[in-house]
C-alpha cells in the first residue's frame, strides 16, 4: 500500500508499527491510533471552521454590495484569527443565578453535536471515521444532542429572552426533524442501505439529486430550518428576542457556539453533497486518488453552504406559527408523498434499464412537482379570494 | 364457459337484482328497473345459449347437460343438488325465460315509469292517477315501483330454479318461493280489502297441495333413497315402484307417489277443486296476473307433473284420475268463463281450463301434446294477460281524464271500440284470442289443442275427446265474446272514448309474444298432417326423446282433425254473432247466476271448510279450552301464590329478612366502610406501594410453592 | 477481565450512578439531564449488544424527544426556577427498601435461572442485524401487526396529548 | 466476553432504582422519570436476551422498539396531563392531587 492510494491506513501501518516497536500492547495500541484519528478528524474541521468565518463574512459583505474583511493579510484572510484573539481575550461572564455545570456544559455540546457528525462523513473511498449501517438515523441522532444543547444553554443562563428563543428552536428543530427523516430515507431507498458509505458508492453512475431533486429540495429546506439560519432564523430574533438562547453567553464559550453554528451549516452542505450531489464522485476524476475525492467533496460541501448562505441573505425571517405551519402543512406531507412515491417507482422499476430508471424517476419527480404547484396555487387563489373578493382574484387569474 | 357452468348461471341474476333492490336502490326507481330488468336480460341471455347448444346437441334426451354437487350429508350418502337441462327442460326454460323478460319489460311501462308522483297516491294502493303542470290528469308511477321488480325479480330467481333443477327437492324450493312471491304480488296493494283476502287464499290454498306434494316427495325418498330425476327414472327403480303395493285404494308405491305429486299439481295448477285461488288472485296487477298465470307458477305445475311423467304413467288409476280431473276442469272453467265481465277473471278462468287440457292430455298419455300445449299456451296467455293489461291501461286514461273513479275499468261492458283507440292492442290481442281458440292452420293454439285431441281421440278416450271438444268450441265462444265487448262495436262508456294506446315499453312486448303466439305452433306440424308426408314434426322428435321409450307420432286421423277445426272456427262465429250488438249486461243471455257465481264454489267451501274451522276455532278451542281450562288453572296458580306470597312477606320477609339480615348487613358494611375507609387516601403513590408490597408477597409465595417445594 | 468487561463496568456504574441522580436530585431539571446521561448509557449498552439500530434509535427518541419533553414539562410546570422544599416523600425510606426487596428478589430468582450466566457466541461478522429487523417488522408471518398496532397507538397518543394539553381559553 | 448475568443484574438494579422514583418521588414529572427508567431496563433486558439468544430471531429487538413506541407515546400523555393538571390545580406535586380521596 502506498500512501497516495491509501493514505490513512498507510500512516495507522506505521504509527502502528512503531507503537509495537516501543513494546506496546496490541490493543493499547489500536486504541491510540483510533484517538491520534479522531483528534486529526477534528481538529482539521476545527481549522477548517477558522477559514469559513472568512468566508461566511466575505460572502454576506459580496451579498450586501459591501468589501468586507480586508485589512487583516491578502484579502483579510486572517481576520478570524483576530476574531478569536478578540473573544479569548474578552471577560468571560457567567451570569448570577446561572446553572453553572449545565452553563458551561451547553457550548461544548453544541459544538460536539457538528464535530460527531464528521465521524460518518466519507470524504474519500478509503477515508473515513465510521461505516455506520445506520448513518442516516445518526445524523438525526447528533442533531438532536444539538437540541439539547440549546435548551440547556437557555435553561442554564436563567434568562427569559434566552428560554424563549430555546423554545422556538426546540419546536422549530423537533417539527423539522420529521421531513428531514424522510427526505433522508430516499437515498437510503435509492441506495438499499443507511450507510453513508453505501449511499455514495450507489451515486457512481447518476447523483440522486437527478432521481429525486424534490428530496434534496426538502431536505436543503428542512436543513436550514435545523441550522436555525435566515429565513428560519427565530431563535436568535436580533428584533424580538435580543439573540436568543445564547444571548448570556461571551468569549470563547460564545465563540464555540458561533464556531459550531458555522461548521454545522457547512456539515450539512457536506451531507447535502453526501446524499444527493454524489458524495466524492466527480465524473471519475475521484479515481486519481483519496487526496483529490477529498476535495472534491469538501468543494461540493462548499457549494452546499454557499446555497445556505446565499438563501440567508436573500429571504427575509419567517413569523414562527408561519414558519411551523409550513412544516406541518406543507413540507412534511409532500415529504412523505415524496417518499412514497420514490419507494414505488423504484421498486416498478428497478429491473428496467438504466435510461428508463433515471427517466422515468426523474418524470414522477417533475410530475409531482406541477401537481403541488397546481394545488398551492389553487389554494392562494382561494385565499386571494377571501381576502380581496371575488373581483380581483379573477382578475389576477387572468394576468 | 361450458353449458353446465352457465346452466348454474342462469337463475342466479334475478336474485341478485331482488337483493341489490331491497337493500340499496330502493330509492330509484331507474336504477331498481334497470337492475332488474337487465338481470332478466342476463338470464334470458343465458338460456338463450343454452337452448341453442341443446337443439344442436344429438340424443340431448340420453345424455342431459347438467352437474350436481354435495350438498346435505346424509347417513351414508349425499343428497345432491345440480342442475339438468333436458329436452323437456329446454323448451320449458325457451318460453319461461322468453315471458319473463317481456313481462319485465312491460312492467316497467304498467307501473308508469317517469309519470309525476301521485297527489293523494299512498304505498298499498294501485295509484290514483296525477295532475300535472298544465292540470291535465295523468297517470301517476307506482309508488312502491322497487319493491315491484323486486319481488318479480325473486319471482324469476324460483321459477328458473324451478326448471333448471335436476332433482325434486330443488324443484319444490323453487316452487315454495314461487309460492311466497304470489302471495306477496298478489297482496302488492295490501290496503285493499280483497287484495289481502285474495293473497292469503292463494297462499292457503296452494298450500294444500304443497302439503300433499311434499308428502309424495318424502315417500319417494324413502322409497328410492333419491330425489333426482336420473336416479328415480332409472328402469329398475321405476319397475320397483310400479310392483310394489301401498294400502291406499290399492295403488302401487308408484301410483301413490304420482298421485300425491298430482295434487301437489293441482294446487299449483288451479285445477279443480283447488282451483279457486286464481281467478282472486286477479287482485294483483296485472303483469304478475301474466306472471303467475301463463309464464311461471300454473305452468310448473304442469312442468312438475309432465316431468314424473314416467313415474305417474306405471299406474293407470293414478293415469284415470288425471285424465278425469283434467277433463273436467277444462269443461268446468270454460263453462265459467262463459258468464265473466271482467276481462282478466275470464282470462283466468279459460288459463284454468286451458291447464285442465293440458293435464287431460298427460291423463291419456300425450306426454309431447301435453309440453306443446304449455309451451304454446304459455306464449299466447302471456300475450293475452299482457293485452287485457293494456287494455285496462288505456281504460284507466279514460277514466282519469272524466275523472268518475266509479268506472270499473276491467268491465268488458264499460269498454267496446277500442280497436281504433289502441291498434296495437287490438291487433296483438286479436292474434292472441285466435291463438287460444286454436284459429287453424295459422296459430299456435291450433297446432297444440289439435293434437291433444287426436291423441285423446286415437287412445280411445271418447268421453275425454268429446268434453274437450265441448271445451275447446266454449273457449273459442269467449274468447271471441271478449273480443267483441272490448274491441269491436261502438264505445259503451265516455271512459272508453278516451283510453289511448299505452307506452312502447308495453306494446312491444305484445309484438314480440304476438310473433311467438302464431310461430310457435309451426314446429310440431304433425308428419302426415292431412296424410301428406311432411318431415316429422320436430317438437315430437325433439321433447319425445326425453323419455327413455320415443312415443310413436299420433297417426292424422280426420275426425279429431275436422272437430277442432269445427269448434274453433264455430265457437269464434258463435261468438261474435251473440254478442255483435249486446250493449248491457241485462242483454246478455248467459249471465246466468249459477255461472256467474262459479257454481257456487266459493260458498261452498265457505259453508263446509272455512265456517267450521272458524266455529271450532273460536268456540271450542277459545272459549272451552282456551278461555275456561288453561286460563282456569293459571288463575288458580296465581291465586295460590299471591296467598303464598303474602304469607311469606308477612312473617319472613319484612321480620325476619329485613329486621336482621338486612340492616344488619347494612351496619356491618358502614362499619367496616367507615374503618376502611383511611386506606383511601387518593394518593397514587401510596395505593402502588401497597399493591407492590401485595404483588411481592404474592410472587414471594408462588416461588416457594413452585420451585422451592 | 478483558477491555470489553471494564468498559461494561464503567457504562453501567455510570448509568446506574446517574438513575440514583434522577431519583434523588432536588433540581428537576438535572433529574432530567441526569436521565439523559442514563439513557445515553443504554444507548452505549445497545452498542456493545451490537443492536446499533437500538442504539441510534433510543438516542433519537429518547434525547431527541422525551428528554426535550420532559425539560419542557417542568419548565412548564413551575414558578420559578428553583425546586424548592423536600423533593421525597416522608416514607420515602420505606419505598427504598421495598427497591430493595425486588431488586433482592429479582436477583434470587435470576441466579437461581440456569441460563443465568451464559456468554453470547460471537457476533457473525457481516450480519445484517438492520436488515433482519426490518424484514421482521414488516413480514406478515412476523410483527407486522404490533407494528402496525404501535403506529396506531402513537397516532392516538398524540392526538389525545394536543387535546389534553389544548389550551381553552 | 460479558455473561448476560452482568445485564440482568444491570437491568434489575436500573429498574428497582426506578421504582425508588416512581414510589417517592413527589413532583408528578419526576414519576415519569422513574417509570422511564423502568422502561429501560425493561428494554436492556429484551436486547441482551436477543443477543444472547438465536440472533436470528428478531423477537427481542422488536419488542424493544415496540417498548420505544409505548415510551413515547405514554411521555407524550403523560406530560400533557401533568401539564392540565398543572393548569388547573397549579400543582404538580402528586400527594395534592387527591380529589379522589374519600
Amino acid at each position: 500500500m502506498n500512501f497516495w492510494f491509501d493514505p490513512v491506513n498507510f500512516i495507522a501501518h506505521w504509527l502502528n508499527s512503531l507503537l509495537v516497536g516501543w513494546g506496546m500492547a496490541e490493543w493499547l495500541a489500536a486504541l491510540i491510533i483510533q484517538l491520534v484519528g479522531v483528534v486529526v478528524l477534528i481538529s482539521l474541521m476545527m481549522v477548517f471552521d477558522v477559514f469559513l468565518v472568512w468566508v461566511e463574512r466575505k460572502v454576506v459583505a459580496r451579498f450586501q454590495d459591501r468589501l468586507g474583511p480586508n485589512r487583516v493579510g491578502p484579502f483579510g484572510i486572517f481576520q478570524p484569527f483576530a476574531d478569536i484573539i478578540k473573544l479569548i481575550i474578552k471577560e468571560d461572564i457567567t451570569p448570577d443565578g446561572a446553572d453553572k455545570v449545565v452553563y458551561n456544559l451547553a457550548p461544548i455540546l453544541s459544538l460536539m453535536s457538528v464535530l460527531l457528525l464528521w465521524a460518518i462523513v466519507p470524504l474519500a473511498p478509503v477515508i473515513f471515521g465510521v461505516d455506520l449501517n445506520v448513518g442516516a438515523l445518526y445524523i438525526v441522532a447528533a442533531g438532536s444532542i444539538g437540541t439539547l444543547s440549546i435548551i440547556m444553554a437557555a435553561w442554564s443562563s436563567n434568562n427569559k429572552y434566552a428560554l424563549i428563543g430555546a423554545f422556538r428552536q426546540v419546536a422549530v428543530l423537533i417539527s423539522f426533524e420529521i421531513p428531514m427523516i424522510a427526505t433522508m430515507l430516499i437515498p437510503t431507498i435509492l441506495a438499499g442501505s443507511m450507510g453513508m458509505n453505501e449511499i455514495v458508492r450507489g451515486q457512481q453512475t447518476v447523483w440522486y439529486v437527478v432521481l429525486a431533486p424534490l428530496a434534496a429540495l426538502t431536505f436543503l429546506i428542512a436543513a436550514i430550518a435545523e441550522l436555525g439560519r435566515s429565513p428560519f432564523d427565530l431563535n436568535e430574533a436580533e428584533s424580538e428576542i435580543v439573540a436568543g438562547f445564547h444571548i448570556e453567553y461571551t468569549g470563547m464559550k460564545f465563540g464555540l457556539f458561533y464556531a459550531g453554528e458555522l461548521l454545522h451549516a457547512f456539515t450539512f452542505g457536506g451531507f447535502w453533497a453526501v446524499l444527493f450531489l454524489g458524495g466524492y464522485h466527480f465524473f471519475g476524476l475521484e479515481n486519481l486518488g483519496p487526496l483529490v475525492a477529498v476535495v472534491i467533496l469538501f468543494a461540493k460541501a462548499m457549494f452546499g453552504y454557499w446555497v445556505i448562505m446565499w438563501i440567508r441573505y436573500t429571504v427575509m425571517r419567517m413569523r414562527i406559527d408561519h414558519m411551523l405551519a409550513f412544516n406541518w402543512k406543507f413540507l412534511t406531507p409532500v415529504a412523505f408523498v415524496v417518499l412514497m412515491l420514490t419507494a414505488l417507482m423504484n421498486t416498478l422499476l428497478r429491473n428496467t434499464s438504466s435510461v428508463v430508471y433515471i427517466a422515468g424517476m426523474l418524470l414522477t419527480n417533475v410530475l409531482l412537482c406541477w401537481i403541488i404547484v397546481e394545488i398551492l396555487r389553487g389554494f392562494s387563489r382561494a385565499e386571494r379570494e377571501r381576502t380581496e373578493g371575488v373581483a380581483s382574484a379573477t382578475v389576477a387569474a387572468h394576468h | 364457459m361450458t353449458t353446465e357452468t352457465l346452466i348454474w348461471l342462469i337463475p342466479l341474476p334475478p336474485v341478485l337484482a331482488f337483493f341489490l333492490i331491497i337493500l340499496f336502490t330502493n330509492r330509484n326507481k331507474a336504477l331498481s328497473h334497470t337492475v332488474a330488468v337487465g338481470a332478466a336480460f342476463l338470464s334470458w341471455l343465458g338460456a338463450m345459449i343454452v337452448f341453442v347448444r341443446a337443439i344442436g346437441t344429438p340424443d340431448l334426451g340420453k345424455t342431459p347437460f347438467g352437474s350436481s354437487v354435495n350438498w346435505i350429508p346424509t347417513a351414508d350418502t349425499w343428497l345432491k343438488v345440480g342442475v339438468q337441462i333436458d329436452p323437456l327442460g329446454a323448451v320449458v326454460l325457451f318460453f319461461v325465460a322468453w315471458t319473463i323478460l317481456m313481462i319485465f319489460i312491460y312492467s316497467v311501462g304498467y307501473n308508469n315509469f317517469g309519470q309525476p308522483k301521485g297527489d293523494h297516491d299512498h304505498p298499498g294502493l294501485p295509484p290514483h292517477g296525477a295532475t300535472d303542470e298544465h292540470g291535465h290528469a295523468v297517470p301517476s308511477v307506482e309508488p312502491m315501483y322497487s319493491r315491484f321488480f323486486a319481488f318479480i325479480s325473486l319471482f324469476a330467481f324460483g321459477m328458473f330454479t324451478l326448471v333448471l333443477s335436476d332433482n325434486l327437492l330443488t324443484l319444490f324450493a323453487g316452487w315454495e318461493i314461487m309460492g311466497l312471491c304470489s302471495y306477496l304480488l298478489i297482496g302488492f296493494w295490501y290496503a285493499k280489502e280483497s287484495a289481502r283476502n285474495a293473497a292469503v287464499k292463494a297462499f292457503m290454498t296452494t298450500r294444500v297441495g304443497d302439503v300433499f306434494m311434499l308428502l309424495g316427495i318424502a315417500f319417494l325418498y324413502s322409497a328410492t333413497g333419491s330425489l333426482s330425476y336420473h336416479d328415480i327414472f332409472q328402469p329398475q327403480v321405476l319397475h320397483a315402484l310400479a310392483s310394489v303395493p301401498t294400502p291406499i285404494f290399492g295403488l302401487s308405491a308408484a301410483g301413490l307417489i304420482g298421485l300425491l305429486l298430482f295434487i301437489g299439481t293441482v294446487g299449483k295448477s288451479a285445477q279443480f277443486p283447488l282451483h279457486v285461488w286464481l281467478p282472486d288472485a286477479m287482485e294483483g296487477p296485472t303483469p304478475v296476473s301474466a306472471m303467475i298465470h301463463a309464464a311461471t307458477m300454473v305452468s310448473a305445475g304442469v312442468y312438475m307433473i309432465i316431468r314424473m311423467f314416467p313415474l305417474i304413467s306405471l299406474d293407470p288409476k293414478t293415469m284415470t284420475v288425471i285424465a278425469f280431473i283434467g277433463t273436467f276442469t277444462a269443461i268446468f272453467a270454460a263453462t265459467i268463463a262463459v258468464a265473466q265481465n271482467d276481462i282478466k277473471r275470464v282470462l283466468a278462468y279459460s288459463t284454468i281450463s286451458q291447464l285442465g287440457f293440458m293435464i287431460a292430455a298427460l291423463g291419456v298419455g300425450a306426454y309431447v301434446a301435453a309440453a306443446f300445449h304449455l309451451v304454446t299456451h304459455a306464449f299466447f296467455k302471456a300475450l293475452l294477460f299482457l293485452g287485457s293489461g293494456s287494455v285496462i291501461h288505456g281504460m284507466e286514461h279514460g277514466v282519469l281524464y272524466t275523472g268518475d273513479h266509479r268506472v270499473d275499468p276491467q268491465n268488458m261492458f264499460n269498454m267496446g271500440g277500442l280497436r281504433r283507440k289502441m291498434p296495437i292492442t287490438f291487433w296483438t290481442f286479436l292474434i292472441g284470442g285466435f291463438a287460444l281458440s286454436g284459429f287453424p292452420l295459422l296459430t299456435a293454439g291450433f297446432w297444440s289443442k289439435d293434437e291433444i285431441l287426436a291423441d285423446a281421440f286415437s287412445n280411445g278416450h271418447l268421453i275425454v275427446f268429446i268434453t274437450l271438444a265441448v271445451a275447446a268450441f266454449l273457449t273459442a265462444f269467449y274468447t271471441m265474446r271478449q273480443i267483441t265487448l272490448t274491441f269491436l262495436g261502438e264505445p259503451r262508456a265516455r271512459e272508453a272514448e278516451y283510453a289511448h294506446e299505452t307506452p312502447w315499453t308495453m306494446t312491444a312486448p305484445l309484438v314480440l309474444l304476438a310473433g311467438f303466439a302464431i310461430c310457435a305452433g309451426w314446429v310440431g306440424i304433425p308428419q302426415d298432417f292431412l296424410g301428406l308426408h311432411l318431415n316429422p314434426s320436430w317438437f315430437h322428435e325433439f321433447v319425445g326423446s326425453t323419455l327413455a321409450v320415443m312415443p310413436e307420432a299420433t297417426p292424422f286421423s280426420w275426425v279429431a282433425f275436422g272437430t277442432s277445426l269445427l269448434v274453433a272456427l264455430g265457437g269464434l262465429f258463435f261468438g261474435w254473432l251473440v254478442y255483435r250488438n249486446v250493449a248491457a249486461p241485462e242483454q246478455d243471455k248467459l249471465q246466468i247466476p249459477l255461472l256467474k257465481n262459479k257454481y257456487y264454489l266459493d260458498e261452498i267451501y265457505n259453508f263446509l271448510l272455512i265456517k267450521p274451522s272458524y266455529w271450532f276455532a273460536k268456540t271450542v278451542v277459545y272459549q272451552w279450552m282456551d278461555k275456561g281450562l288453561i286460563d282456569g288453572i293459571l288463575h288458580f296458580f296465581g291465586k295460590a301464590a299471591n296467598a303464598i306470597g303474602s304469607v311469606v312477606r308477612k312473617y319472613i320477609d319484612l321480620w325476619f329478612i329485613n329486621r336482621t339480615v338486612g340492616d344488619g348487613t347494612a351496619h356491618v358494611t358502614q362499619w367496616v366502610g367507615r374503618n376502611l375507609r383511611p386506606i383511601q387516601s387518593g394518593r397514587i403513590q401510596q395505593y402502588m406501594l401497597v399493591s407492590l408490597i401485595v404483588l411481592l408477597a404474592i410472587v414471594g409465595l408462588l416461588y416457594y410453592l413452585l420451585v422451592i417445594v | 477481565m478483558t477491555a470489553m468487561q471494564i468498559f461494561f463496568l464503567i457504562t453501567g456504574l455510570v448509568i446506574l450512578g446517574s438513575a440514583l441522580m434522577v431519583v434523588t436530585t432536588r433540581n428537576l431539571i438535572h433529574a432530567a439531564l441526569w436521565l439523559i446521561v442514563t439513557l445515553f448509557g443504554v444507548a452505549v449498552l445497545y452498542a456493545i449488544l451490537n443492536a446499533s439500530f437500538l442504539a441510534v434509535v433510543q438516542v433519537v427518541v429518547y434525547i431527541g424527544a422525551i428528554a426535550i419533553l420532559f425539560i419542557f414539562a417542568v419548565m412548564l410546570t413551575r414558578k420559578e426556577m428553583r425546586d424548592r422544599g423536600p423533593q421525597l416523600n416522608k416514607g420515602w425510606w420505606l419505598n427504598a427498601i421495598i427497591a430493595l426487596l425486588t431488586f433482592g428478589g429479582l436477583f434470587w430468582m435470576l441466579q437461581s435461572w440456569n441460563g443465568f450466566s451464559k456468554t453470547a457466541a460471537d457476533f457473525p461478522s457481516g450480519y445484517d442485524a438492520v436488515g433482519q429487523l426490518g424484514r421482521a417488522l414488516i413480514s406478515p408471518d412476523a410483527f407486522v401487526l404490533p407494528f402496525e398496532v404501535a403506529s396506531v397507538l402513537l397516532l392516538a397518543a398524540l392526538v389525545g396529548a394536543v387535546y389534553i394539553a389544548f389550551n381553552r381559553k | 466476553m460479558i455473561p448476560l448475568s452482568w445485564f440482568l443484574i444491570l437491568s434489575a438494579a436500573l429498574f428497582s432504582i426506578g421504582l425508588f422514583g416512581v414510589l417517592s418521588r413527589r413532583n408528578a414529572v419526576a414519576i415519569l422519570l422513574g417509570i422511564e427508567l423502568m422502561l429501560n431496563a425493561a428494554n436492556i433486558n429484551l436486547v441482551s436476551f436477543w443477543r444472547y439468544g438465536d440472533i436470528s430471531l428478531m423477537a427481542g429487538q422488536v419488542f424493544a422498539i415496540i417498548v420505544f413506541a409505548v415510551a413515547a407515546s405514554e411521555v407524550a400523555v403523560g406530560l400533557a396531563l401533568v401539564i392540565s393538571v398543572y393548569r388547573r390545580r397549579n400543582t404538580v406535586i402528586a400527594d395534592e392531587l387527591d380529589l379522589l380521596k374519600w
